[in-house]
């Protein structure tokens, strides 16, 4: 039978995907792809949690990470349009305003 | 007047602040009248306070927040009340001393002083926790103001080092002030940061061993106890005239008192069991200190380090677990405040002479500005603890107190005495005895009117004090006992029971 | 006649106040140089007064005000005259009252001649509180006053500057009053820590309490208590191994030295085991009191010793002063408390009487100091000459002089003791003390008149002067006369003390033994020093380079040991610590503070602005704080 | 069984699209991929009987956030590939790979949450939707709405940001330095 184990590790392991794009990816594009896989993974946990708990508060959690993330990435993409517009590039290497 | 706490707290403050709009020609005048009435509404305080009384007096209160039981808590007993007056009196002399050609912005340097008398009085007074630390954390600001802008050449270096030092220490001691709130909280489910409320409190002896470390620390820093010491020849060295005058005279003693309050009476075993490391540091401190003040080569630096070793003796004095020892100890706080005070001005005036403070550079002085001289003397025989002078009440009762707790280490505290008057004696050699040795010292002047005006005050009280200390000695050891006799009640193990000795006992023996 | 106590208390310090309040910085004016003398004559008066009063009624004791009170411990103002403190006083205000108009004379010239006045008076009011305070905080007030004002006279003549010791041994007035202070206060440590020990076992300071108190204290603690106290006495009395800054303190001008270091301030030391006899009698401490016996004969042998080669007219006299001390403390020692006192006071007035002619030669010979370079002076200064010789005669013992019959009772107590050895050095030390004293007169004032190749113009000194010494003269002949009268006025105070009928029977040949000392030591000096012509004396170049000669001339080489292993080794020491203060105990804080500079200069390699990296940071922050909190569930 | 088959079918092919999403050198590609793995994951919804919660992850992720990027994506140069320089990429997958390892650790460990509390029962009976549907208009009432806000506002952030002066950088823009007077006046004429 499929136990709540299998569903947490799964979405451990899709968290981990998404964790080696965000560390690895220069391309702001996809950096923002893999946030999204993370969000999925969490999105995942959440459900099967509350399904072997019989609790509809972790689909409710997961409803709403649906709805943050659907309003990140409207303002992140605007902000990615605003940037590449200023530097005509998304690479991370050559954008890096912040140094201290 | 019930009042009178907060007036004195208070006035300072809103006179600083008034202080922004005075115009500027008239900065002086001003700090002096303002410091005058303070230092009056505390004298005030004096002959409206209950000298027979031993409890604290002029006690206001009012609940700042009261889920965590923090309050404007102030009142005065006979060991705060003539701190308190010796800072307002320290703040009016210092202003008075101030030479309106040699400090430029003078308005500022007023606005800070009356900030910095507002923090001296509050912490004197708070029996609170938070409060006390407030004022004690407030009262660095003003002080690395000083040093950081009328201080010599490297005073940001010597600002910085007083204020982290300072700051350090402090934020260890709030760590042990919010665990002991914390603590009394465990035991009666009540928040309060109420200092009598917390004498109240029982605490195991191994608790009380970890809160006293936290508090020594940062009072420690603030005396400031060997090895800890560092900071203050460099922020005298670097710091104006007035800016040492305070710092010696009534900021190390918040160090001091803060044992006092604090230490002693919420921790009694744990006071009582350290009471060997604090004999050795303070014993170090004396000689140790007392021998690098002889190998100077600059006058105030001497004055610093001879700071540093008095205040060992009042440490010893602290701990000397004695109505003799503590009441001598608190007394030598205000004469050693008073006196290390007018050395430090003196100091302050022959740089303002002649540009240097290097001993070298003088010699003969005492042929050409005799009444400098002359008060320089007086000051040093106090400083040496010549009997009659106010030095001597200080130290004798307090080496008298530590003798029944250490004799060898009394005799070895009892040093200073021997090496204090050499590294004194040998200063004032070298500085006034012997030929003129610079021919352009020649020409320098006497005191003038407005130096004559600050010193003189000081030498009388240095004398009325030395001949008749029992106005001043009388509420400090009412209050002593009293503190005494809580500490012995509270203690928990017999070794301090034994140990501290309220007067009671001392006369059931008889 | 609480009232006569007081005058004669605060009379001195009226004028000190007076004359150094308002003449401070006004050249010399002759007011200050009557009112003071007239003040101090009161105070004498007063003394006086007070002593017949207390003759025949018996000790006056006043309590002014207090003092300290703290705790248990209280402590007044409060003022004792019985035989003991009369007696003292009567002592220090008549060679006082001498003294002050002396220096009218002596102090003419000098542009400070007020402010001497204002501190010599001070020094008196000082000493009085020490003779006259009832308990040992108001001794200690007046112990230290007397050293202030004794590094204030020394020191009189500050503006001399500092020469090598071979020029002058004391190398300047304001190091010998350094030195002189420095080395009370480290006696005063003892005396203070004698004071803890009597208040914490006592509970009083008070005299007469401590006094009823004292047979009921352990042992240990009463011989702590004794070899406190008599720590504090060495210091103020000179006694080894802190004698040095005695012969030192002879920077002075003559009239202090007259004053503080041989007739009273040294004698403070003296009267404190006096004061203390109660104590220093008890079986218990009988060891200390052996001690102080023991080294009061060392003393008094080892300073003749020393004065035997000096060159130095006032030093001679100095470390005749020393010598006598240790008499005194020999006689203390051995229990005979009154003639201790009784010798003090005779002492007083031929060594003050000594000192003022000294002065008087100095005076005449433009402050120069070297008998050697002087000789032949009693032509021109007769009175003098009287004078000295008179005192001198006292010195040695010579009947019918005071000195005479304190001397030889002290000597007889030894004897009487059955500590032969003592006796024997005793004796010896009486015969150099007549060979050493009138050595000193006769190169002054006998034989070929060598000053006129050195171009001095001697002249006597001011009438009035010499008239003012006459009682000091007169008292230097008689005081022995009234031995029987002043043993029954203290014997009501202090202990008796009798010599054993054995004693008694060798009275005789024991006084002709001392007698014929000082007189071959008379002789001595006579026949070495005094001749003239074709016998003049002549300086012995082989002598002078002998080892013993200067062993002598050197001070036993201690002055050059204190420089070598305690001056130089504290300076180096200090300096030492100094450099540990700063690259040690400092430089761990800045090396603290620096550190954190340093990780923070590193760790901003980190805020290089790349986005990425950022992410890695963070990303193995995650990672730890996800195994921190996975470790942790495991381990909970 | 079959929900056995099922799950190993979606998360195999979870994990790899989102690998192709995570490792792809060519952004449509990894699109293409994500759009993907979105979908399989609303086949975990809807084993998991969260047949509401697979219907809006089909709606808002596959359907609105990937036309979102897919439009984002035509105004960057989406044929040439970015060149990524990968600095230190051990490290990357060694975090990641111990991530991995972690969670597994954990999870395949004996559940820790034996005694959670059931806050909101599954009610019986009630189909999925209904029931979301009355948590989610009772308990959860205040968050839904702020939610309902928060997008609102997304929207209106994005079209701002995106849309307003396509012409010239946002960011860039300084205002000339003018006094007050002048100032108003590029107001009016804007606004004219």
């Amino acid at each position: 039978m499929i136990g709540i184990s299998h569903y947490l590790i799964l979405s451990g392991l899709l968290f981990s995907i998404g964790f080696i794009g965000v560390l690895r990816r220069k391309n702001l594009l996809m950096l923002f792809f893999a946030t999204e896989v993370m969000l999925n993974a969490v999105n995942i946990a959440f459900a099967a949690i509350g399904n072997y708990y019989g609790d509809l508060s972790g689909q409710m959690f997961a409803f709403f990470i649906i709805a943050v993330a659907a309003s990140e990435v409207a303002v992140g993409l605007g902000l990615l349009i605003v940037l590449y517009k200023k530097y005509n590039t998304l690479d991370l290497d050559i954008i890096s305003t912040m140094k201290g | 007047m019930e009042h009178i706490l907060s007036i004195l707290i208070f006035f300072p403050l809103l006179a600083g602040i008034l202080g922004f709009i005075v115009d500027k020609e008239s900065a002086r005048a001003y700090g002096i009248s303002v410091a005058a009435i303070e230092f009056l509404l505390s004298l005030w305080l004096w002959f409206s306070f209950d000298t027979n009384s031993a409890d604290m007096q002029f006690t206001e209160f009012l609940p700042i927040i009261k889920e965590f039981g923090i309050s404007y808590n102030v009142a005065v007993d006979g060991i705060s009340l003539f701190i308190v007056i010796m800072s307002t009196m320290i703040t009016l002399i210092g202003i008075i001393s101030l030479n309106e050609e040699k400090i430029d912005n003078m308005k500022n340097m007023i606005v800070s002083l009356l900030f910095l008398e507002m923090t001296m009085v509050g912490v004197f007074v708070s029996l609170d926790a938070i409060i006390f630390y407030l004022f004690w954390e407030l009262s660095l600001v003003p002080m690395l103001y000083i040093i950081g802008a009328w201080g010599g050449p490297t005073r940001v270096y010597a600002a910085v080092k007083f204020f982290l030092y300072t700051f350090a220490g402090s934020l260890i001691m709030l760590v042990g002030l919010l665990a002991i709130a914390y603590l009394y909280h465990l035991e009666t489910s009540v928040w309060t940061f109420n200092l009598l409320d917390w004498y109240q409190l029982d605490l195991s002896v191994n608790l009380q061993f970890w809160l006293f470390l936290a508090l020594f620390i940062g009072f420690a820093f603030k005396v400031p106890m060997f090895p800890f010491h560092t900071w203050l020849p460099h922020a005298h060295g670097q710091a104006p005239t007035i800016g040492s005058v305070i710092l010696a005279a009534v900021l190390l003693k918040m160090g001091t008192y803060g044992f006092v309050r604090f230490s002693l009476p919420l921790f009694p075993d744990a006071s009582v069991q350290m009471i060997p490391m604090v004999i050795v540091l303070s014993i170090i401190m004396i000689v140790y200190t007392a021998m690098v003040a002889f190998a100077q080569k600059d006058m105030k630096q001497v004055i610093a380090y001879s700071s540093v070793s008095h205040m060992g003796i009042i440490m010893i004095g602290v701990f000397a677990m004695n109505a003799e020892g503590l009441s001598g100890s608190i007394f030598q706080m205000l004469s050693h405040g008073m006196i290390s005070g007018a050395l430090f001005l003196l100091v302050g005036i022959i740089y303002e002479r002649t540009g240097t403070k290097t001993m070298s550079k003088f010699g003969g002085l005492a042929s050409i500005m005799p009444v400098y001289a002359t008060i320089f003397g007086v000051m040093l025989m106090a400083s040496v603890g010549l009997p009659l002078t106010i030095g001597f009440v200080g130290e004798f009762l307090v080496l008298l107190g530590f003798y029944e707790v250490s004799p060898i280490a009394t005799v070895l505290a009892g040093t200073s005495i021997i090496i204090g008057s050499i590294y004194m004696l040998s200063l004032f050699k070298k500085s006034f005895f012997g030929e003129v040795t610079n021919e352009s010292n020649r020409g320098l002047k006497d005191l003038n009117a407005r130096e004559i005006t600050a010193l003189l005050p000081l030498v009388a009280i240095v004398v009325w004090l030395g001949i008749y200390p029992k106005p001043i000695l009388k509420p400090i050891d009412n209050s002593v006992q009293k503190l005494l006799t809580d500490m012995e009640y509270k203690a928990r193990t017999p070794e301090a029971k034994k140990s501290i000795i309220s007067i009671k006992r001392a006369k059931e023996e008889k | 006649m609480e009232k006569l106590v007081y005058i004669a208390l605060f009379a001195p310090f009226v004028g000190s106040l007076f004359a150094g309040l308002f003449f401070a910085r006004s050249p010399k004016n002759i007011i200050v140089g009557v009112v003071n003398p007239a003040l101090i004559f009161i105070s004498w008066l007063a003394s006086v007064a007070l002593a017949f009063h207390v003759a025949e009624h018996g000790a006056i004791h006043v309590t002014m005000m207090d003092w300290i009170s703290a705790g248990a411990l209280h402590i007044p103002f409060g003022f004792v005259v019985d035989e003991v403190s009369v007696t003292m006083m009567v002592v220090v205000t008549t060679v006082s009252t001498v003294v002050h108009i002396y220096s009218n004379g002596y102090m003419d010239h000098d542009k400070s001649f007020n402010r001497f006045f204002s501190y010599l008076s001070a020094f008196v009011f000082s000493m009085m509180i020490l003779v006259m305070s009832d308990n040992f905080a108001g001794l200690f007030i007046g112990w230290e006053g007397v050293g202030v004002c004794s590094w204030l006279l020394i020191g009189f003549w500050y503006h001399k500057k500092d020469v090598t010791p071979d020029i002058n041994p004391a190398i300047s007035p304001s190091y010998a009053a350094n030195e002189a202070f420095i080395m009370n206060r480290i006696a005063d440590l003892g005396m203070l820590v004698g004071i803890f020990l009597i208040y914490w076992n006592v509970g009083s300071l008070q005299y007469d309490v401590v006094f009823k108190e004292l047979p009921h204290l352990e042992d240990g603690i009463l011989v702590a208590i004794a070899i406190a106290l008599f720590i504090g006495a060495m210091g103020k009395s000179a006694q080894f191994p802190l004698h040095t800054w005695l012969t030192d303190a002879m920077e002075g001008p003559t009239p202090v030295s007259a004053l503080i270091h041989a007739a009273t301030m040294v004698t403070a030391g003296v009267f404190l085991v006096i004061r203390a006899n109660p104590l220093y009698s008890l079986d218990a401490v009988s060891d200390v009191s052996y001690f102080i016996a023991a080294l009061g004969t060392f003393v008094a042998f080892f300073a003749a010793s020393m004065a035997l080669v000096n060159r130095d007219l006032k030093r001679i006299i100095a470390y005749s002063t020393l010598s006598q001390l240790g008499y005194m403390f020999a006689a203390a020692g051995l229990g005979a408390y009154w003639i201790a006192l009784f010798h003090l006071a005779a002492h007083a007035f031929f060594k003050a009487l000594l000192f003022l002619g000294a002065g008087n030669v100095m005076h005449a010979m433009d402050d120069e100091l070297d008998i050697f370079k002087m000789g032949g002076l009693k032509k021109v200064m007769r009175g003098t000459y009287l004078y000295m010789g008179i005192a001198s005669l006292a010195l040695a013992g010579l009947p019918p002089l005071a000195g005479y019959f304190s001397k030889d009772a002290i000597i007889e107590t030894a004897f009487n003791e059955g500590t032969y050895v003592l006796w024997f050095a005793l004796v010896f030390t009486a015969g150099l003390t007549a060979f050493y004293s009138f050595r000193q007169v006769f190169l002054t004032f006998d034989g070929e008149e060598r000053y006129k190749r050195f171009g001095f113009h001697p002249h006597e000194m001011y009438r009035y002067v010499l008239v003012a010494m006459s009682p000091l003269a007169i008292l230097a002949i008689i005081a022995g006369w009234f031995q029987d009268s002043f043993h029954e006025f203290i014997i009501k105070l202090l202990p008796e003390y009798e010599m054993s009928h054995h004693t008694h029977h060798n009275a005789w040949w024991l006084g002709l033994l001392v007698l014929f000392f000082a007189v071959s030591g008379i002789i001595i000096a006579y026949k070495k020093y005094a001749r003239k012509g074709d016998k003049a004396f002549k300086q012995d170049k082989k002598v002078e380079s002998g080892f013993f000669y200067k062993l002598l001339m050197n001070q036993y080489y201690i002055p050059a040991f204190y420089v070598e292993f305690i001056v130089k080794p504290y300076t180096a020491i200090s300096d030492k610590f100094w450099a540990i203060d700063k690259a040690v105990v400092d430089a761990t804080v800045d090396f603290i503070a620096k550190v954190i500079y340093k990780t923070g200069d590193s760790s901003r390699v980190i805020q290089n602005g790349n986005l990425s990296s950022y992410l890695n940071w963070m990303g193995i922050g995650a990672v730890l704080l996800i195994l921190a909190s996975a470790i942790a569930v495991v381990m909970g | 069984m079959y929900e056995f088959i099922a799950f190993y079918i979606f998360a195999i092919s979870t994990v790899i699209l989102f690998l192709i999403t995570v490792l792809s050198k060519n952004v449509l590609y990894a699109m293409t991929s994500l759009a993907g793995g979105m979908v399989m994951i609303s086949g975990f919804f809807f084993l998991l009987g969260a047949d509401f919660l697979g219907v809006v992850q089909l709606i808002v992720y596959v359907g609105a956030v990937m036309a979102l990027y897919a439009f984002a994506m035509m105004f960057f140069d989406t044929t040439k590939d970015v060149k990524e320089k990968y600095n230190s990429p051990r490290l990357v997958f060694l975090l990641g790979g111990l991530m991995a390892v972690v969670f597994v650790v954990i999870f395949s460990a004996p559940i820790i949450g034996e005694n959670l509390q059931v806050a909101s029962p599954i009610t019986n009976g009630v189909g999925n939707a209904e029931a979301v549907g009355i948590v989610l208009f009772t308990k959860y009432l205040v968050p839904f709405e702020v939610a309902a806000i928060m997008l609102l506002v997304a929207m209106v952030a994005g079209i701002i940001l995106a849309g307003k002066k396509m012409d010239e950088s946002l960011t860039t823009t300084v205002l000339p330095l003018v006094d007050k007077e002048s100032e108003d006046e590029i107001l009016k004429k804007e606004s004219r």
